[in-house]
């Protein structure tokens, strides 16, 4: 495994989930908020199927970006925490996006379960 | 082992990081005016107000293709700089501060027309479009003077301490013409 | 380092200090650059804002201790319940996070001599202090801010509040955040490019990273709060619509705005008291934090995640109830990061041998406050019942334990911590676990009864309430408890400021802590370390074997740097020598340049624009004086 | 949420001390089904975190305990830390969040805020500075700080406001909702037993903001149809006291005073209080607040008029007349 890949692996894994999450979190606010509103309903997108499209897309990013920490984190499993230079700060932040991660999926597949429901578009 | 004999890897200087920081304060900054443009769309049927003219479409761009252009003579600075070649570097800072103060001088002009065929008095739309325009006017403003002050300062001598204070400069100005391409674009978003 | 050094360590040691050497006098403070004295100021500054909210809060509590009392009418509570945010958080608590202990801690943990720009950070305290007095200078015309510290609109919008209560809101925040923005960017910079040779990310101590996540979310959160301050202040003074329906505006996009700064906001205050308390707990539990990654990584995740709830202080405005579930999800799994880091300080305690002396006692009392908040805390992810209790005293209860309980307490037990450090003389133990016992009790009965009042219906910021409501026994208990916590402070005041002269004197290291601040004399040299200290856990002052390789550097002369406000440039990932930075000497421009950016935001708020351009231009004359100073031919 | 394990929480000892005294505007002694959604919701939660908050204070205490004595009883070292950290830390929170959430914010989200379509009545509430207009659609009744409703029926209150964001918020009948300016929130009144149940506005809005309470009378269907028959007729008789001084701002139906800056007094002697709960409508409350509103309510929109003695208690007749 040469030390790019081991870094490009690092760093997909840590802001991977993130990352997917975020997008996640803004597009299936404005779907949600076009379904609800009068300047986005002429679009009627198909609104619950697109999230949870969405959070499959976003969830497989996170999973990849799970695996990809798992990865590195086999690879220097032999370097001890407190190890010098790149060696040690990989094995140091795959751990770190194992949690990451887990954190992420966790919220990704609630926003998308939460479609299920048939919740109000006004409070009342 | 004095300072000047310690192992050296080449890495970016403190000061360019420091750049790099405010860009991303400023990027910020402009994400929360194009946000807010974008909310209020949604908040609007009408968007721009029927009763105001569409905002023009050819000045804006062409100038906005100028000064995006200037990106690569204040590339070519910045390299220069980083090799030590200095009157290469001045050469080309003062080419791209000629089509920048052009472009700000320009900008203000029809920035002041802007105000009054879209006064922000009168709706949000207007008052929005004004305060976007306004600041990223007043960027451009800001990198005119740092590349002012580093075409007297490396006219003299040029020291590393210079050369980093070229290449941040540079680093900013490749920012300002992303976010001028970004206000652009919504500038002109009335029209897609 | 070493008393009988030999003569050469000696003549380096002398090199440094004539290197380093400090104006004396108050010319001295005026014009410093050092990190140290910087941090000191934000400190008694910071401490002034900080009586100065509590005495705003003790008049609230008076007012509130009964039914119709008539102490304080409708407008002066207003100004003092707008004030007492307003200053709590913004001149109190951040600045004394990031500012004091900031300035004042992280140089010194990784190594460096200084923060990456020193002018700058002078610059960002004098921008603070003028922030302060611009802000406090309301009282005096008895126009403080008094729309509550969220100001929400159209409130503040002149039709209902014509005074300049708002302008100076909006304007003194706008100037704040230009000072918190240099102060984060700052203390970004320095975590990045200063750490010592060899500090790579898994070696760089817990509490930077709880700073780098704090100053990120300063850097990412701040100007959402700038451009809403602009564009209140654009609609108040020249007629701008951003905030009203008829022409197209949005009263919502004021509350979007500003809660995206807010509750990122919310972390920045807890992120540092995170970093105080994974540094007091291992040095007082003599054993390294457990699971280390997943703390420093909790650190960063709280940070972030905490930019995708803001809309959870607006489920009662009627958005879309669809859209509100986003950000109940984050809102329910943003505990996570909070839970490993509890876990992992009450599993640290419980693996090492913990001394309870005062600073573990206040981070006992953070631990368990900081439960109580982050419970309810949770109750409000869940919609139903947050948009029962929204806007009550609940929301009060919650945020007071998370600020005062889980911000404030490990703050006043690092004060406890580093004041050896920062003094060189020993706190007296037994007034300082008395003022723990005070302050601890004070709390719970100043707060928790909070909870209960709220639930009985008790809206917030309502300056009187009626008989019959069954809430006058617990503001009682409140009031009572908020005098009770003002003498457990008073008490810390007092044994600081008595230890200050009359302490023991307290060495190098009187609790053997972990990180690098414990190998430099109490107080620290203005150059901080002869040698650029070596580095091999995130723990280096419990590594002997570094220890003794810095005296031998110190022989040889390596890594010393003593020609000149020297420190060394690293790579960011893995601490690797990149350049060696000459760092500027004292300047009077900072304060300078704060001078003309005060009188301009004086002028703003006063409507002379012209003149207020001016001061503006005046302050890019500071700036060309200031860089006309520029170090000499650096290396690299 | 079965009542039997309602109970036990309430018997839990801090339940008594909440459910149990206070005055009627208590969030956990719900009279209506949405309310007590969100009361068992809260004590659901309240249980679960005595037990976290238990669990916490133990492992605090153990460390206490064994100050000076090294290591975790049973020699577990770092790596048995970690797992605990892991798993009382990351999987158990986890787990019990995400049941938390489908539970509260799925499930009982969608029971509390259901659409509530066509509701056999609607009332529109609207804010003002620091009162609380109220009308009728249809009847054409107008009254303020009073919002009656027949028990045990669906009545939908659409709520904005004129001027400031207020809030409102009736705690033992429903969650709150703002009052935006342009905006009309909906929120469900349904009131299972007859009663008199106070809220107040819940967003700062200005000087008088704790000043600024509402009734809701639930009472059975005759009682509320005779109180709107008798609401919908115009004042018998008018007064030239009152046109002169008052008319600027008030409105009293049958008469030229038309103005809605100040609520419709056409029934005000009916009314439980003065000036949104400030005081009790009584004659000797009704004096002082006439000669002195500044006094009594600081700041509010009412002047002090210059009348001398007689005109006052001819005012306040007049004003008593209204019923």
């Amino acid at each position: 495994m040469t030390r790019l890949r081991l870094e490009l692996l690092q760093w997909f894994g840590l802001f991977g989930g993130g990352l997917a999450w975020a997008t996640q979190h803004v597009v299936g606010f404005g779907i949600s908020d076009s379904g609800c509103r009068a300047a986005g309903r002429q679009w009627d997108l198909p609104v619950s199927t697109l999230q949870v499209l969405l959070g499959v897309v976003a969830g497989a990013i996170a999973i990849a970006a799970w695996t990809a920490a798992f990865v590195a984190f086999r690879e220097t499993h032999a370097v001890d925490n407190d190890a010098p230079g790149p060696a040690g700060r990989i094995h140091f932040f795959a751990q770190a996006a194992l949690l990451g991660n887990v954190l992420f999926l966790v919220i990704i597949v609630l926003d998308a379960v939460s479609t299920v429901v048939e919740l109000p578009c006004r409070q009342s | 082992m004095t300072a000047a004999t310690l192992p050296v890897r080449h890495a970016r200087a403190k000061g360019w990081w420091g750049m790099a920081v405010f860009v991303a304060t400023e990027a910020t900054l402009f994400g929360t005016l194009v946000g807010t443009y974008i909310y209020l769309r949604f908040h609007n049927t009408h968007w721009p107000p029927a009763r105001l003219p569409k905002p023009p479409v050819l000045t804006p761009s062409l100038l906005t293709a100028a000064l995006v252009a200037t990106s690569i003579p204040m590339f070519v600075a910045s390299r220069a700089v980083g090799a030590g070649r200095r009157e290469v570097a001045w050469r080309a800072l003062t080419v791209a501060f000629a089509v920048q103060v052009f472009y700000l001088v320009w900008q203000l002009h029809d920035y002041v027309d802007a105000i009054h065929r879209y006064p922000p008095q009168e709706s949000a739309w207007a008052s929005v479009y004004v305060t976007l325009l306004g600041a990223a006017h007043a960027h451009v403003l800001v990198g005119v003077l740092l590349n002012a002050w580093f075409l007297v300062r490396i006219w003299s001598r040029l020291t590393r301490y210079r050369a980093v204070g070229v290449q941040a400069t540079a680093f900013y100005w490749h920012a300002v013409n992303v976010i001028t391409l970004v206000v652009l674009v919504v500038q002109l978003s009335p029209h897609l | 380092m070493a008393v009988a050094a030999p003569s050469r360590e000696r003549a380096r040691i002398e090199a440094l200090e004539r290197a380093w050497l400090e104006r004396p006098g108050a010319l001295g403070w005026l014009t410093t650059v050092d990190h140290k004295r910087i941090g000191l100021l934000y400190f008694w500054t910071t401490l002034v804002f900080f009586a100065a909210g509590g005495i705003e809060a003790l008049l609230m509590r008076t007012q509130l201790a009964q039914s119709g009392e008539r102490v304080i009418g409708p407008e002066t509570y207003d100004q003092l319940m707008t004030m007492h945010g307003v200053t709590m958080i913004f001149f109190f608590i951040i600045p004394m996070t990031t500012g004091a202990f900031g300035n004042y801690l992280v140089p010194l943990m990784i190594g460096a001599r200084d923060m990456a720009f020193p002018r700058l950070n002078a610059l960002s305290y004098w921008l603070f202090l003028g922030a302060g007095i611009f802000m406090y200078s309301s009282f005096l015309v008895h126009q403080a801010p008094n729309a509550g510290w969220f100001d929400y609109v159209p409130l503040a919008l002149r039709r209902y509040d014509g005074g300049a209560n708002v302008d100076f809101y909006a304007l003194g925040l706008i100037f704040n955040t230009v000072s918190s923005t240099i102060g984060a960017l700052n203390l970004i910079v320095t975590i990045f490019k200063l750490r010592a040779p060899g500090m790579s990310w898994n070696r760089m101590p817990l509490f930077c990273f709880a700073m780098l996540a704090a100053s990120l979310s300063l850097i990412f959160a701040l100007p959402a709060l700038t451009a809403d301050c602009i564009f209140l202040e654009l609609q108040r003074k020249l007629g701008f619509h951003f905030f009203d329906q008829a022409h197209g505006g949005d009263p919502l996009l004021w509350q979007h705005l500003f809660w995206i700064f807010g509750h990122p906001e919310v972390y920045i205050i807890v992120l540092p008291a995170f970093g105080i308390a994974t540094s007091i707990i291992p040095t007082f539990a003599r054993h390294r934090m457990v699971a280390f990654p997943l703390v420093a990584m909790a650190e960063l995740l709280v940070a972030f995640i905490g930019f995708g709830v803001w809309a959870h202080h607006m489920f009662a405005t009627g958005i879309a109830t669809t859209t509100l579930v986003f950000f109940a999800a984050a809102s329910m799994l943003v505990v996570i990061p909070s839970t490993i880091q509890i876990y992992a300080w009450l599993m640290t305690v419980n693996v090492g041998t913990p001394q309870f002396r005062a600073p573990l006692m206040f981070i006992g009392g953070f631990i368990l406050f900081f439960v109580i908040g982050g419970l309810s805390g949770i109750m409000f992810a869940a919609i139903p019942f947050d948009q029962a209790t929204t806007d009550t005293y609940f929301v009060v209860a919650h945020f007071h334990f998370i600020i005062f309980g889980a911000a404030v307490f490990p703050l006043l037990g690092g004060i406890y911590y580093w004041f050896p450090k920062v003094t060189g003389r020993m706190y007296d133990e037994r007034l300082a676990q008395l003022s723990f016992w005070l302050t601890f009790v004070g709390t719970g009965l100043t707060f928790f009864p909070m909870h209960i009042v709220g639930l009985l219906g008790m809206t917030r910021r309502i300056y009187t309430y009626d008989h019959g409501l069954g809430w006058d026994a617990y503001n009682l208990v409140e009031t009572i408890g908020g005098f009770v916590l003002a003498a457990g402070l008073l008490l810390i005041g007092i044994n600081i400021v008595l230890s200050y002269r009359r302490g023991v004197p307290s060495g190098r290291d009187p609790f053997h802590g972990g990180t690098l601040e414990w190998t430099t004399t109490s107080p620290p040299p203005h150059y901080n370390f002869a040698v650029i200290p070596t580095v091999s856990s995130p723990y280096p002052n419990w590594d002997e074997a570094d220890r003794e390789e810095d005296l031998r550097k110190l022989a040889r002369g390596e890594l010393v740097l003593a020609d000149g406000h020297e420190t060394p440039e690293t790579t960011v990932n893995d601490g690797a020598i990149s350049a060696v930075a000459e760092m500027p000497p004292e300047s009077p421009w900072p304060v300078l340049a704060a001078g003309t950016v005060t009188a301009a935001f004086f002028l703003l708020l006063t409507s002379h624009y012209a003149t207020a351009g001016m001061a503006f231009a005046l302050m890019l004359l500071t700036l060309v004086g200031w860089n006309l100073h520029e170090p000499e031919e650096g290396v690299g | 949420m079965t009542p039997r394990l309602r109970q036990a929480w309430i018997l839990l000892g801090l339940g008594t001390l909440l459910a149990g005294c206070g005055g009627n505007q208590n969030t956990v002694a719900p009279a209506s089904h949405p309310e007590r959604s969100v009361a068992d919701v809260f004590w659901v939660m309240l249980g679960v975190s005595c037990v976290g908050f238990g669990v916490i204070v133990t492992l605090l205490f153990l460390g206490w305990a064994r100050r000076d004595r090294p290591s975790l009883p049973g020699g577990g070292g770092e790596r048995a830390a970690t797992r605990v950290v892991i798993g009382l830390g990351v999987a158990l929170p986890i787990v019990l969040l995400v049941s938390l959430f489908i539970w509260s914010d799925l499930f009982v989200l969608r029971s509390v805020a259901a659409p509530t379509g066509r509701t056999p009545m609607t009332v529109r509430v609207t804010g003002h500075q620091w009162w609380w207009e109220v009308r009728y659609p249809g009847s054409g009744v107008v009254t303020a700080n009073e919002i009656h409703i027949p028990v045990e029926t669906k009545v939908t209150a659409l709520v904005t406001t004129d001027d400031v964001i207020h809030s409102f918020w009736v705690p033992e009948l429903n969650r709150k909702v703002d009052m935006i300016p342009g905006v009309t929130n909906r929120l469900l009144l349904l009131a299972d037993k007859p009663g008199v149940f106070r809220g107040q506005c819940a967003e700062f809005c200005g000087l008088q903001h704790a000043h600024m309470s509402v009734e809701v009378i639930a009472e059975p269907r005759p009682m509320f149809d005779a109180w709107l028959a008798r609401n919908a007729k115009p004042a018998p008789r008018t007064n030239a006291l009152f046109t002169r001084n008052c008319s600027g701002c008030h409105q009293i139906r049958g008469t030229s005073a038309k103005a809605d800056v100040g609520p419709d007094l056409t029934h005000f002697a009916s009314r439980r209080s003065i000036a949104a709960l400030t005081l009790p409508n009584t004659p000797a409350n009704l004096r002082d607040w006439l000669r002195d509103p500044q006094h009594v309510k600081p700041g509010n929109r009412m002047p002090d008029l210059p009348l001398k003695q007689p005109q006052w208690v001819a005012l306040q007749r007049y004003l008593e007349s209204l019923r």
